[in-house]
């Protein structure tokens, strides 16, 4: 009955006001998807406060937190169904070349299945993607890539909310500080780091921590970011990404592109692996091809994706031959890829071949790789424990290097506090008390860096009225992303608008951020009213004659 | 001793026990917060309060705000007088359905006996080898996870205990004369079950009840803790959780953590309380070994 | 000179109520060597009389007044300590209902020796074998002293009972409802033992029960209680006989002759008087047939009626012709 | 005796079929699908479709019930999605960790309960019982993990003399779990755990010890004990307490089962790598082989427990154990 009378209620509105105001249907209440505060609990409140704002301009809005496993299946596998969620692109070293996302997220090969989860169809912009990614000469590289900015910052499939500071903590009595390395995009918590850490007193095991467990730690697997970070150091890579963000020659002598499709490559001699055994020119081409093999590598599958061959062209050299010209090869393959001992792997992927699990989910009992640091034990759930591979060319100055895995965020601030741990690497916490710890705890010593990742408020396109750009704008517009830098995110972010951060300075567009279209509520609502939008009382409808016609997430 | 006497004595004491009035009144006091809580709390629970134009994070206590504010900028006070709302949902309905079928199945098994006994038994003795949090966090997994998964949880894995007691109770009442008597003057089976025997056992099952409402309250917060409670219910479960995951620990926000903490073991204890008068109502397990 | 004689002992028990006087200025005396049956209903004081006696009352309850002469001491002005050292040694306690008596988890055997041991400073071996003699002191097999309780019957287990009292040889035996609970055969082969057992060892046993055919069969002198108190008590064959007190009546004939079980049965209809707020004057009047005004405002004193028997009642002078009239079921149903 | 055994043996076995049963049905039941972990852009629909073959998910359920019981019966729990080890290996590293902390925390708790119980039993309606059994019940009002956090508030981070969470400090290396046992690091790290445990688990043996006692002690032979002269000592230790504490032994026993599973959230807490931890991480991380493993294995141990609370009972009780009649 008195669901009867609310119904009867809400459709007198339009018949009553239609003689003041023409309008179509309300639009129908808005969902935001996120994690539940217990995972997330900035994006969490991030996406309250984006909701509260959305309020203002006449819309119904709810958050909808979702577990993690059902936030994934619904957001990826899902996609016509929910109408916005928050999300997040983690800053990896590979991504200090802007290619992989730049291509990614809003091209529209990625729109059935890959990364362009909001279904931008642009072809200017495909256009654009292309073409970055086929330039090599930088200047003109650059241009294009600020254009993409730019065309993205017209179209807003995002609701870019901030580029997050990465913090970090460690004990200053155990480590010289001026032995870190920074890293731009990724701070003093980074591969060059580890290998460069001098002790200052006795204590020569480098205690970090991770807040989730890596998954199964394998050549071909990437598991997680924590996990990257043991993995970086137990497996060579021909290239690395150095602390400047470009590429630099690692366990090759020499890198070299004779032409735009060409790519020559000298292996560092003298190189063993772990487990005794010489690296050799075969290991390096087994490891740029098996990933290639079958469906068996599916993570590392695209970074081959553009090898047509590989050629050994003497004892310790090799060619790649590209399928196309391709500028951030050497960052998003020769960075990326591991190198893997034939020996061990070749039987794997033999053995796998008329199995159904891919090489990712196999774990050595010891893994072995040829690093400046190799397993000892691993517990994914406790701990990981690696130790200083004295025979390396880039030895450590560290003797072990070990992770210690606890979700629990207090338990970590605790454990550095207490020395349990001492160089804290994953604080997904509250910035402001790891100030205050800092400023209670002088031996602690905290270093925030920004970061190459971002959050955002995806917009489903395939969702009416967000396939309406006007529509996004208006979103767009309302959001203060100052408000949510300090508030949401402690402060510990800056506010964004584009998917490149402000650390990949020679990328970034300064200024981005300030040219929001509209950029405020008077501003939005006017977006909105020119786009035929209408204000009925304080509720907004579609322009007139259009129908809601899209089901309320549910 | 009879467990029948057991059972008379133990409802007279919750008339009598000092302790009992004393969880009467927590019961009372949380009810009153759930039923008036429209009127006493001062804020909207929800409401993200603003300062300026930005959030009114972690206000120490004032005036304003009794219990201060949260991290998101919540009126704390308004969260737990509201968390009451559900904490008694939850409560009341997973008690309602322990005690539910716990009597119909004790009732059922104890009256009739036979095979009918032997099925309710030997399906009290499966869900007895139900692991009660695992269980909860597996069904929380599957399917949507918050109040109603507790519920469920609570009355599919806890009625055994009620359903034993009221067993041994009605084995006791139907050799007395007036249910011979009930027999002897053609009342059909259901009516001395329904009729004679259950406001006999009532009194009996709703101490259960009492002790269930505990269960629920702690099984909430445990699921919330973990993750599996319903993020957009106020729940003193949820609060412990927020609380949790924003560090109001090292930020030592005592009036952020301490209440729902406070809240549930008052509510629990409530339970505890009143079925003191027979203690062994805590142990089912063993009382009728 | 009796074994034992109490004067004047008051036992209360602290009520919400306030004291309630189950035991109430109760005069009795046991000689040596013999078998005095008290007797009287449920509630009317004299099981707690039995406990008073061993000195362990329950928990709320206590001697208010009194004196307990055993053995020449008056044992109420003794030290706790003093009091211990009798208990079991010289007097000893055969409970009404073995099975909750016995502990449950412990083989007969341990329970003999705990006793033989702790309190009659034997060894170890010497205990056992004076176990093995008790056992078949009462009648049992000594192979079943490493038996549980619930291994025995309900006659066994009051055998290993009435062995655990003799064990240390006591003077006085208080067996407070020892058949009740066994049915007729087995009550009556108990009796036997403790008959045959009293008169070998040259025991005082007090036989506390509420059945007339008890004292008929196994007593050689009777005490009849009655809402706290003696009312009679005399010689089994005198009282028997010829009951002067017209409670004793009653209960000749409320319960069934051990040797004419075809005697009519006549209960006494009514209850006995709370022990909160005791009558003013004699306790039975409320249900006695012959009561006249007197009575209700008078207590009746203890005085002593012929040879060796005493008696609490205004009309004990006419109680040849109450007996007849006693002996009318119609008289008793007429107080209903 | 040896029938009880053999019947309530035959009833475990079928209680454990049917549990291992409902958990197949149960799992089954999920939405979703398990190769969600693996996210990625690369991921193709026939790689999903071929994982889900490799665990046997396209068969009918009656062929996936049956391939589960045979590996059940082999011991066979398959592989962890996510930590590509097998399961049974996890749950073998994860089980001694939560059995320590269970026994340790069960051993404190009954010890204390009992002896608190006791004499709470001898000192009846004075000041210290009415002060002790609401503040045990409070106790055990408590959340668990709001305790743990107090405690490793209060203890771990302010006061600094516990460490604030796992087995072992970092970088320990243990040999085997025996090595660990013995070593002071691996006690230290269980403290604080085993306190909660302990705290939260007091209250049931103190207030059943309590209440057992009090009806022991107005149990006749207790006082024909009084009535025989012997001891004090004699009485509580040989007749009260012997009796009073059966029931108690019955529920360490039922508790051993249920703090297995119970312990969910303390291990949680102090990151204890027991199977309660590992079960939460794999229901949240979706790991199904291993949630389902774990899971099977915390019922296993909760329906054996309570099958040896039974069998206990009835061998401490010569009522049981010695002759049929009860």
């Amino acid at each position: 009955m008195k669901r009867w009378l609310v119904a009867a209620g809400l459709s007198a509105i339009p018949f009553l006001s239609a003689n003041a105001q023409p309008a179509g249907d309300a639009v129908r209440p808005l969902v935001i998807l996120t994690q539940p505060q217990a995972a997330s609990p900035q994006d969490y409140q991030a996406a309250e406060m984006t909701a509260e704002a959305w309020k203002a301009l006449g819309l119904k809005v709810t958050v909808r937190p979702l577990p993690g496993q059902q936030f994934n299946q619904i957001v990826w596998y899902e996609r016509q169904r929910w109408d916005t969620t928050t999300w997040q692109m983690v800053g990896r070293p590979e991504r200090s070349d802007p290619d992989e996302l730049t291509y990614n997220l809003f091209v529209s090969a990625n729109i059935a299945n890959g990364y362009n989860l909001v279904g931008l169809n642009s072809p200017d912009y495909d256009k654009l993607a292309q073409a970055q990614r086929e330039e090599l000469d930088l200047p003109k590289r650059q241009a294009l890539i600020r254009q993409a900015q730019e065309l993205i910052n017209q179209q807003q499939p995002y609701g870019f909310m901030v580029h997050p500071k990465n913090l970090v903590a460690f004990n200053q009595t155990v480590w010289d500080e001026s032995s870190m390395q920074v890293q731009a995009g990724i701070g003093i918590r980074n591969f060059w780091t580890w290998t460069n850490l001098k002790p200052k007193g006795t204590q020569k095991d480098v205690i970090v921590n991770s807040v989730a467990p890596p998954t199964n730690l394998s050549p071909f697997n990437i598991p997680g970011a924590q996990g990257s970070w043991a993995t970086e150091l137990v497996w060579d890579r021909l290239m690395r990404i150095g602390p400047d963000g470009l590429p630099r020659p690692w366990a090759a002598e020499s890198v070299t592109r004779p032409t735009a499709t060409t790519v020559d490559v000298v292996l560092r001699s003298g190189m063993k692996w772990h487990d005794g055994l010489p690296v050799t020119i075969e290991d390096a081409v087994f490891s740029l091809e098996a990933p290639g093999f079958g469906d068996k590598a599916p993570m590392y599958r695209p970074f081959v994706g553009n090898i047509a061959k590989v050629d050994i062209t003497g004892p310790m050299s090799l060619r790649i031959t590209l399928k196309r010209p391709d500028a951030a090869f050497l960052v998003s393959s020769l960075s990326k890829l591991n190198l893997a001992p034939k020996h061990i792997w070749a039987p794997i992927f033999e053995d796998l071949k008329n199995k159904p699990e891919t090489a990712e989910s196999i774990m050595e009992k010891v893994p072995v790789g040829s690093g400046p640091f190799k397993f000892v034990s691993v517990k994914l759930t406790e701990q990981i424990v690696l130790e200083a591979n004295k025979d390396h060319w880039a030895k450590p100055n560290v003797d072990r290097w070990i992770m210690r895995i606890a979700p629990n965020v207090e338990a970590t601030l605790g454990a550095l506090k207490s020395g349990e741990i001492n160089f804290l690497t994953d604080y997904t916490g509250d910035p402001d008390l790891l100030t205050q710890l800092a400023k209670s705890t002088p031996t602690i010593k905290v270093a925030d860096s920004l970061d190459i990742g971002f959050r955002f408020i995806a917009y489903n396109e395939r969702r009416p009225p967000f396939n309406d750009v006007a529509f996004r704008r208006a979103l767009s517009a309302v959001m203060d992303r100052e408000a949510l830098a300090a508030d949401a995110y402690g402060g510990a972010a800056v506010p964004a608008n584009s998917w490149i951060s402000p650390a990949l300075a020679f990328w970034a567009d300064p200024g981005i951020d300030k040219r929001v279209p509209g950029g405020s509520l008077a501003a939005a609502k006017k977006i909105l009213t020119d786009a035929g939008y209408v204000f009925v009382g304080n509720e907004l409808h579609y322009p007139v004659g259009v129908k809601e016609t899209t089901p309320v997430y549910n | 001793m009879l467990p029948w006497t057991r059972g008379c004595r133990s409802v007279r004491s919750v008339r009598l026990d000092p302790y009992a009035t004393v969880g009467f009144t927590i019961y009372t006091a949380i009810a009153a917060m759930a039923v008036f809580a429209r009127q006493l709390a001062p804020y909207d629970p929800k409401a993200i309060l603003k300062v300026g134009n930005r959030i009114a994070r972690y206000l120490p206590l004032s005036p304003e705000h009794w219990l201060g504010t949260n991290s998101s900028g919540r009126d704390v006070l308004s969260q737990l007088i509201w968390g009451a709302r559900s904490a008694l949902e939850v409560g009341l309905t997973a008690a309602f359905a322990v005690v539910a079928i716990g009597t119909l199945l004790g009732l059922v098994a104890g009256y009739l006996g036979g095979w009918a006994d032997r099925v309710i038994t030997w399906f009290a003795d499966i869900v007895l080898g139900l692991p009660f949090l695992p269980f909860m966090l597996i069904l929380a997994a599957l399917t949507r996870p918050g109040a109603g998964v507790v519920i469920f949880t609570v009355a599919a894995l806890l009625w055994p205990n009620t359903a034993r007691v009221i067993r041994a109770q009605v084995l006791s009442l139907r050799e007395r004369a007036w249910v011979e008597a009930a027999r002897v003057t053609g009342c059909s089976t259901a009516r001395i079950m329904f009729v004679h025997l259950l406001p006999q056992v009532l009194p009996l099952a709703a101490l259960y009840g009492s002790v269930a409402i505990g269960w629920a309250i702690l099984a909430e917060a445990s699921a919330s803790f973990l993750g599996f409670g319903d993020p957009e219910i106020i729940s003193w479960g949820g609060m412990l959780q927020e609380s949790y995951a924003n560090q109001a620990l090292s930020r030592g926000a005592w009036n952020w953590f301490a209440p729902p903490g406070a809240a549930i073991m008052a509510m629990v204890l409530a339970g505890f309380l009143i079925s003191r008068g027979s203690e062994k109502l805590l142990f089912p397990k063993l009382a009728d070994q | 000179m009796s074994l034992l004689s109490i004067r004047g002992l008051t036992v209360t028990y602290a009520t919400g109520a306030g004291p309630l006087r189950a035991v109430d200025a109760l005069d009795l005396e046991v000689p040596a060597g013999s078998i005095t049956g008290l007797v009287g209903e449920s509630g009317c004081g004299k099981s707690t009389l039995g406990r008073a006696l061993m000195g362990v009352l329950p928990d709320r309850g206590r001697i208010a007044a009194g004196q307990i002469v055993f053995e020449g001491r008056d044992i109420l002005a003794e030290s706790e300590r003093a009091r211990r050292a009798l208990r079991w040694r010289r007097m000893a306690f055969i409970p009404q209902t073995a099975m909750n008596a016995l502990d449950p988890v412990q083989r007969l055997s341990a329970q003999m020796a705990e006793v033989l041991i702790e309190r009659g400073g034997l060894g170890r071996a010497e205990a056992a074998a004076q176990a093995a003699a008790l056992f078949r002191l009462v009648g049992l097999d000594p192979a079943r002293l490493s038996a549980y309780p619930h291994q025995f019957s309900g006659g066994m287990r009051q055998r290993a009972s009435i062995a655990l009292a003799l064990a240390l040889s006591p003077s006085l035996v208080i067996a407070d409802e020892p058949v009740t609970a066994l049915d007729v055969i087995v009550q009556r082969q108990i009796l036997d033992v403790l008959r045959e057992l009293q008169a070998r060892l040259n025991l005082a046993m007090i036989l506390v029960t509420h059945d007339m055919a008890v004292v008929a069969y196994a007593c050689d002198r009777v005490a009849v209680m009655y809402a706290g108190q003696v009312v009679e008590a005399g010689p089994v064959a005198e009282v028997l006989e010829r009951p002067l007190h017209p409670y004793t009546m009653g209960l000749t004939h409320a319960f069934p002759d051990v040797h004419d079980s075809a005697m009519a049965l006549v209960p006494i209809e009514g209850s006995p008087p709370s022990l909160l707020n005791p009558p003013a004057g004699c306790r039975f009047a409320a249900r006695c047939p012959f009561a006249d005004p007197r009575c209700v405002a008078e207590p009746p004193p203890v005085r002593p009626f012929g040879q060796d028997h005493l008696v609490a009642c205004w009309h004990a002078e006419q109680a040849p012709a109450l007996r007849v009239r006693a002996a009318d079921p119609q008289t008793w149903a007429a107080i209903a | 005796m040896l029938r009880l055994a053999a019947g309530r043996l035959g009833h475990l076995v079928l209680v454990l079929w049917v549990v291992t049963t409902l958990t197949f049905v149960l799992f089954r039941l999920m939405p979703g699908d398990p190769t969600l972990n693996f996210l990625s852009p690369s991921f193709s629909q026939e790689t999903r479709a071929a994982l889900l073959k490799g665990f046997g998910l396209d068969r009918s359920l009656w062929e996936q019930y049956l391939i589960y019981m045979g590996n059940l019966l082999r011991g066979e729990l398959g592989q962890s999605f996510l930590q590509g080890k097998s399961v049974a290996a996890l749950l073998g590293e994860a089980l001694p960790n939560t059995v320590i902390l269970t026994l340790v925390s069960l051993t404190a708790a009954y010890a204390f309960g009992i002896v608190a119980g006791a004499f709470l039993a001898f000192r009846r309606g004075g000041v210290v019982e009415a002060l002790a059994i609401p503040t045990t019940l409070a106790t055990r009002a408590a959340p668990e993990f709001w305790l743990g956090m107090l405690l490793l508030a209060g203890l771990a981070f302010q006061a600094g003399w516990f460490p604030t969470g796992g087995a072992l400090s970092p970088g320990k290396e243990m040999g085997s779990f025996s090595e660990s046992l013995i070593s002071a690091d691996y006690w230290w790290h269980l403290a604080l755990p085993a306190l909660t445990l302990m705290l939260f688990l007091q209250g049931l043996p103190l207030l059943l010890m309590r209440a057992t006692m009090l009806e022991v002690l107005n149990d006749e032979f207790i006082v024909m004990a009084r009535m025989k002269g012997l001891s004090r000592w004699s009485i509580v230790m040989r007749h009260a307490a012997r009796n009073a504490l059966l029931p108690v032994v019955t529920a360490f026993a039922l508790g051993l089962g249920a703090s297995i599973g119970g312990n969910v959230v303390v291990e949680t807490v102090f990151a204890w790598p027991g199977i309660g931890r590992l079960l939460v991480q794999a229901v949240q991380s979706a790991d199904y082989p291993l949630a389902q493993g774990a899971f099977l294995l915390i019922a296993a141990v909760l329906v054996v427990m309570n099958t040896v609370a039974d069998l206990a009972y009835a061998a401490l009780d010569p009522r049981v154990s010695v002759g049929a009649k009860r």
